[in-house]
């Protein structure tokens, strides 16, 4: 069952990738990176065509973690699909929860009390530093420094997760958002030590960066390698720090307006490359973006309800009509996309996975590169298996 | 018999062989009374990431990468060769230096053509 | 951003002979959507992409929803023989019945497409496409060449959902295996029957282990 | 012929170390059990957190994650087998060196877990390899896998080296292949492993 069977020849336009010749010297090895890889951040497979060291083809394959999260979601009622979304991409779990709450909150038109905006913005801010963080660490392990930046990275996720833990009694699947607030509310003690927490990450990021920024080994391997042009992100679909580091200005953030970013003052980083460097750079750029975020969300935090008392929790049955929800999610743009025909489960139950949607054009970056630069351009892609393949 | 200078030298030699071998020696023994071995085609199929290998790894490669090894042969070897050099050098008459030298430059002159070739420059 | 009805007469006039009908969407969020002729697909995607009042050039999300087909209860008035007796004479007359008769309206696939736009940095705008049933005539134009993003979506609709996307540069399954038969992701797909244990079981599982048991107690399945 | 356990302390105490070759054939084994790189889903995440600086896996003797099942010992299935992924998991299980354990971590790889209802997924590894130790939790606590690693290492502990308690790699009979599934039209060909997975007995 070969998978390079590519039945219509006739590929169209621009848009598709130009098949890399090989000037035909050397027999072309056909290797699979297969599920069971050191370097796939999970069970993904690249079916791989290599002419001695270089990528003459690359056919990337799914399924190995196909969870039928959609199927599942349609068979259970709108509530029981909240701690499924944890599950979805399982480093951020908080801002798939936001993303749901928000799709849900759109299609019955519910409000959200101001304490509870605040406090999603700044549990979906300190999901997307540990993400970054951990992310950037384990690029960095992929480059070969075997542990020493993942260390340090985890240092940190851990001090965030113990935030989350205290919060929401789970450190990884939160399920911690409901559809017109939050389930609990943040106590002083917590907040105070959420404001120590972010007063230290700042440090976190000069030490990070005065390590890595002008290594000359990740500059080498990093620069003009995986380079993405932005017309073909855009075509492709692409979202997030991978778009922007190829210099499209497009954040969900600031191009939808939803919950209130618009109260605080934060730039969206652009890269002008759009090689692996770019994407390493935007993404420690947004980690600074989002302390400062944090500052001034801790700073105006205000007292009230978390939960919007006239929310319906019980027996939840939106009336019939369809939502799309979308938030700048770590990795891009997550989208849920409900059809509800007026009873407890949605009748259809769709995700618009960021991770799986980016890696249409891992070929297009990885062609005529070297093997050992594909782990690095899969890697500055940053995917998490459980959203690529639902 | 025993008097002779390196006949310490002997015994420390074979004191170190066998401090490795006894180790590797029972490890062989007990593995032959005690854990029978138990091969069978699955566990020794070559192991592709978890699948079934397509295809055959003896493939043809490019003729750049036998170069490469070819050059790897001068810097490799050569190093080899000048560190005794540099060390005896003060030490040594003219012929021998004559013919260290002949040595030398002949491998420099083959990293001279591989240069002018253009095999250096990486596709 | 244009409304719904503005897109819809740009596209009539852009693409004429497109049939685009707007499928109003009660829910508060207002989010309507644009029904587009399987035909006149790419044209409509490409003049959508290509204008530069509307300048969709980002397409986020594309879904395969399945409408199972509908037995709709109809009063038909049927003339029909009756036997009666007219001044006591036995003879028949046909006479008008009411009686409701079963119409089943054909179910069908759909593709729904959110595009936004990323030069002018306005929200969604949705088209849906349908196929004509869900057993034969599956067809729908693949937009691929017109949004390279709707690739692995298309592929992934294709493998749960079973619309086959002509003029898809890479049409196979993605995330099940080669050798899986039909579509999973359909209302109407029935699982293999296999070993269940829920200790809370509750409605369709529940039905499920009690059928698997009456099964291994018959002595069919093995477990 | 165990030793007896006073006349062991006694001389102990005189600076006088008595072992059996069990004992030390044993200790040898448990103290650096190597685990295969082997992330599938959630659980593997806190996999690699407890291989971090905070939890520190290398307290166990376990940091060293080998990438190919050559060279590991143990195999810990963190996250959801799904049925494409399971014919996989199988011949990875089979090529592994013979002292070779399992640990199932986490709900999925246990029983399918909370995505047991779908139609990709594997209701539990243990139908198709033998498990050895079982972490409950989605995703079970690193200090639950941690104690999952000093389960199996009172287990190896235990075992004997002639005899009735003998672990799988040294007894003869006990089976060194296990099936790996084909791919079905809607399941995996035989749905489980006849010789090591049995219906559990439900007990009202």
């Amino acid at each position: 069952m070969s998978s390079f069977g590519i039945k219509n020849e006739k590929l169209a336009g621009w848009n598709r990738p130009p098949v890399f010749e090989s000037d035909g010297e050397g027999e072309l090895l056909e290797v699979a990176m297969g599920p069971h890889h050191p370097s796939t951040h999970g069970v993904f497979r690249m079916d791989v065509v290599l002419d001695g060291e270089r990528v003459i083809k690359l056919k990337p394959v799914f399924g190995y973690l196909h969870r039928n999260h959609e199927q599942l979601g349609q068979t259970q009622s709108y509530l029981a699909n909240m701690p499924y979304t944890d599950r979805l991409d399982y480093f951020c779990s908080l801002t798939n929860n936001w993303a749901y709450a928000l799709a849900v909150e759109k299609l019955v038109g519910q409000e959200v009390p101001e304490r509870a905006e605040y406090l999603r913005v700044i549990l979906a801010e300190l999901t997307r530093v540990q993400n970054h963080a951990s992310t950037i660490g384990f690029l960095l392990q992929e480059m070969g420094a075997s542990g020493t930046p993942l260390m340090y990275a985890f240092r940190e996720r851990e001090k965030i997760l113990d935030l989350f833990e205290s919060l929401t009694g789970s450190r990884m699947m939160c399920n911690y958002m409901r559809f017109g607030g939050c389930r609990v509310d943040a106590s002083p003690a917590w907040i105070e030590a959420t404001r120590k927490v972010v007063a230290g990450l700042p440090a976190f990021v000069d030490e990070f960066e005065r390590f890595l920024m002008t290594n000359e080994i990740l500059m080498a391997r990093c620069q003009g390698i995986g380079v993405l042009r932005p017309d073909l992100a855009v075509n492709s679909g692409i979202s997030g720090p991978m778009l922007r580091a190829s210099g499209v200005n497009y954040d969900i953030r600031k191009v939808d307006h939803y919950g209130i970013y618009d109260r605080f003052k934060f730039r969206v980083p652009l890269g002008d490359h759009g090689d692996i460097y770019d994407r390493y750079m935007v993404r420690m750029l947004e980690m600074r973006e989002s302390i400062s975020i944090l500052n001034q969300a801790l700073k105006d935090l205000p007292a009230g309800p978390v939960m919007d008392p006239k929310a319906k929790i019980r027996n939840f049955r939106p009336k019939a009509g369809e939502s799309y929800g979308r938030i700048e999610a770590p990795k891009g743009e997550l989208g849920f996309y409900l059809i509800s025909d007026g009873s407890p489960n949605p009748y259809r139950y769709r995700v618009r996975p960021p991770s799986f949607i980016n890696l249409t054009v891992l070929e297009d970056m990885c062609l005529g590169s070297n093997v050992a630069d594909v782990v690095l351009i899969f890697g500055s892609v940053d995917i998490v298996l459980g959203e690529v393949d639902r | 018999m025993a008097s002779s200078p390196y006949f310490s030298l002997a015994v420390l030699f074979v004191v170190a062989l066998g401090f490795g071998l006894a180790p590797l020696g029972l490890a062989w023994l007990w593995q032959k009374v005690f854990s029978p071995a138990k091969p069978n085609e699955i566990k020794n199929a070559i192991y592709e990431c978890g699948l079934q290998s397509r295809g055959d790894a003896w493939v043809q490669f490019r003729s750049a990468y036998y170069l490469y090894a070819i050059i790897f042969l001068i810097f490799d070897v050569e190093a080899i060769f000048l560190l005794p050099f540099a060390v005896a050098f003060t030490g040594l008459g003219a012929a021998a230096c004559v013919s260290m030298l002949v040595f030398v430059l002949l491998l420099i002159e083959g990293l001279a053509w591989a240069w002018a070739k253009g095999v250096l420059t990486w596709a | 951003m244009k409304s719904v009805e503005e897109i819809k007469a740009a596209i009539e006039t852009a693409v004429p002979g497109a049939a685009v009908t707007v499928i109003p969407n009660p829910a508060p969020n207002a989010q309507h959507s644009l029904l587009i002729g399987a035909q006149h697909g790419v044209a409509v995607a490409e003049f959508l992409r290509d204008n530069e009042e509307l300048a969709l050039d980002y397409l986020s999300n594309v879904t395969g929803v399945d409408y199972l087909d509908k037995e709709i209860p109809e009063k038909v008035k049927v003339t029909r023989q009756v036997s009666k007796t007219v001044d006591g004479v036995e003879q028949t007359v046909d006479e008008m019945v009411e009686e409701t008769r079963k119409r089943v309206e054909p179910g069908y696939l759909e593709a729904v497409y959110h595009l936004f736009s990323v030069a002018k940095k306005h929200g969604p705008v949705i088209i849906r496409m349908r196929t004509a049933n869900r057993t034969d005539q599956v067809e729908l134009p693949s937009l691929t060449p017109v949004w390279r993003g709707a690739e692995f979506q298309e592929r992934e609709i294709f493998d749960l959902f079973g619309i086959v996307f002509t003029g898809h540069p890479d049409l196979r399954r993605i995330l099940m295996w080669d050798e899986f038969k039909d579509h999973p992701m359909r209302r109407d797909y029935v699982e293999p029957d296999d070993f269940e244990y829920e200790p809370t079981a509750h409605d369709e599982v529940l039905k499920r282990a009690q059928e698997h048991k009456a099964k291994v107690a018959a002595g069919e399945a093995v477990q | 012929m165990a030793v007896d356990e006073k006349l062991k302390i006694e001389l102990g105490k005189q600076g006088v170390m008595v072992t059996t070759i069990q004992e030390l054939y044993n200790w040898g084994r448990r103290s650096s059990i190597w685990p295969m790189q082997f992330g599938l889903a959630c659980c593997a995440i806190e996999m690699i957190a407890t291989t971090m600086a905070r939890y520190d896996l290398a307290r166990f003797g376990s940091e060293v994650f080998r990438p190919s099942p050559r060279q590991a010992d143990l195999m810990i299935i963190s996250g959801t087998v799904t049925k494409k992924m399971a014919p996989q998991v199988v011949r990875l299980y089979n090529q592994m060196a013979e002292p070779r354990y399992v640990i199932a971590m986490g709900a999925c790889a246990i029983s399918g877990g909370p995505f047991k209802q779908g139609y990709n997924v594997l209701k539990g590894i243990d139908r198709y390899i033998p498990v050895d130790v079982h972490i409950p939790g989605c995703p079970p606590r690193p200090e639950a896998l941690i104690q999952a690693f000093m389960t199996l290492q009172k287990k190896i502990d235990e075992q004997h080296l002639t005899g009735e308690g003998r672990p799988r790699h040294l007894d003869e009979q006990a089976p060194g292949e296990f099936q790996v599934p084909e791919f079905g039209e809607h399941d995996l060909d035989p749905p489980s492993n006849p010789g090591t997975w049995t219906v559990p007995k439900i007990i009202q």
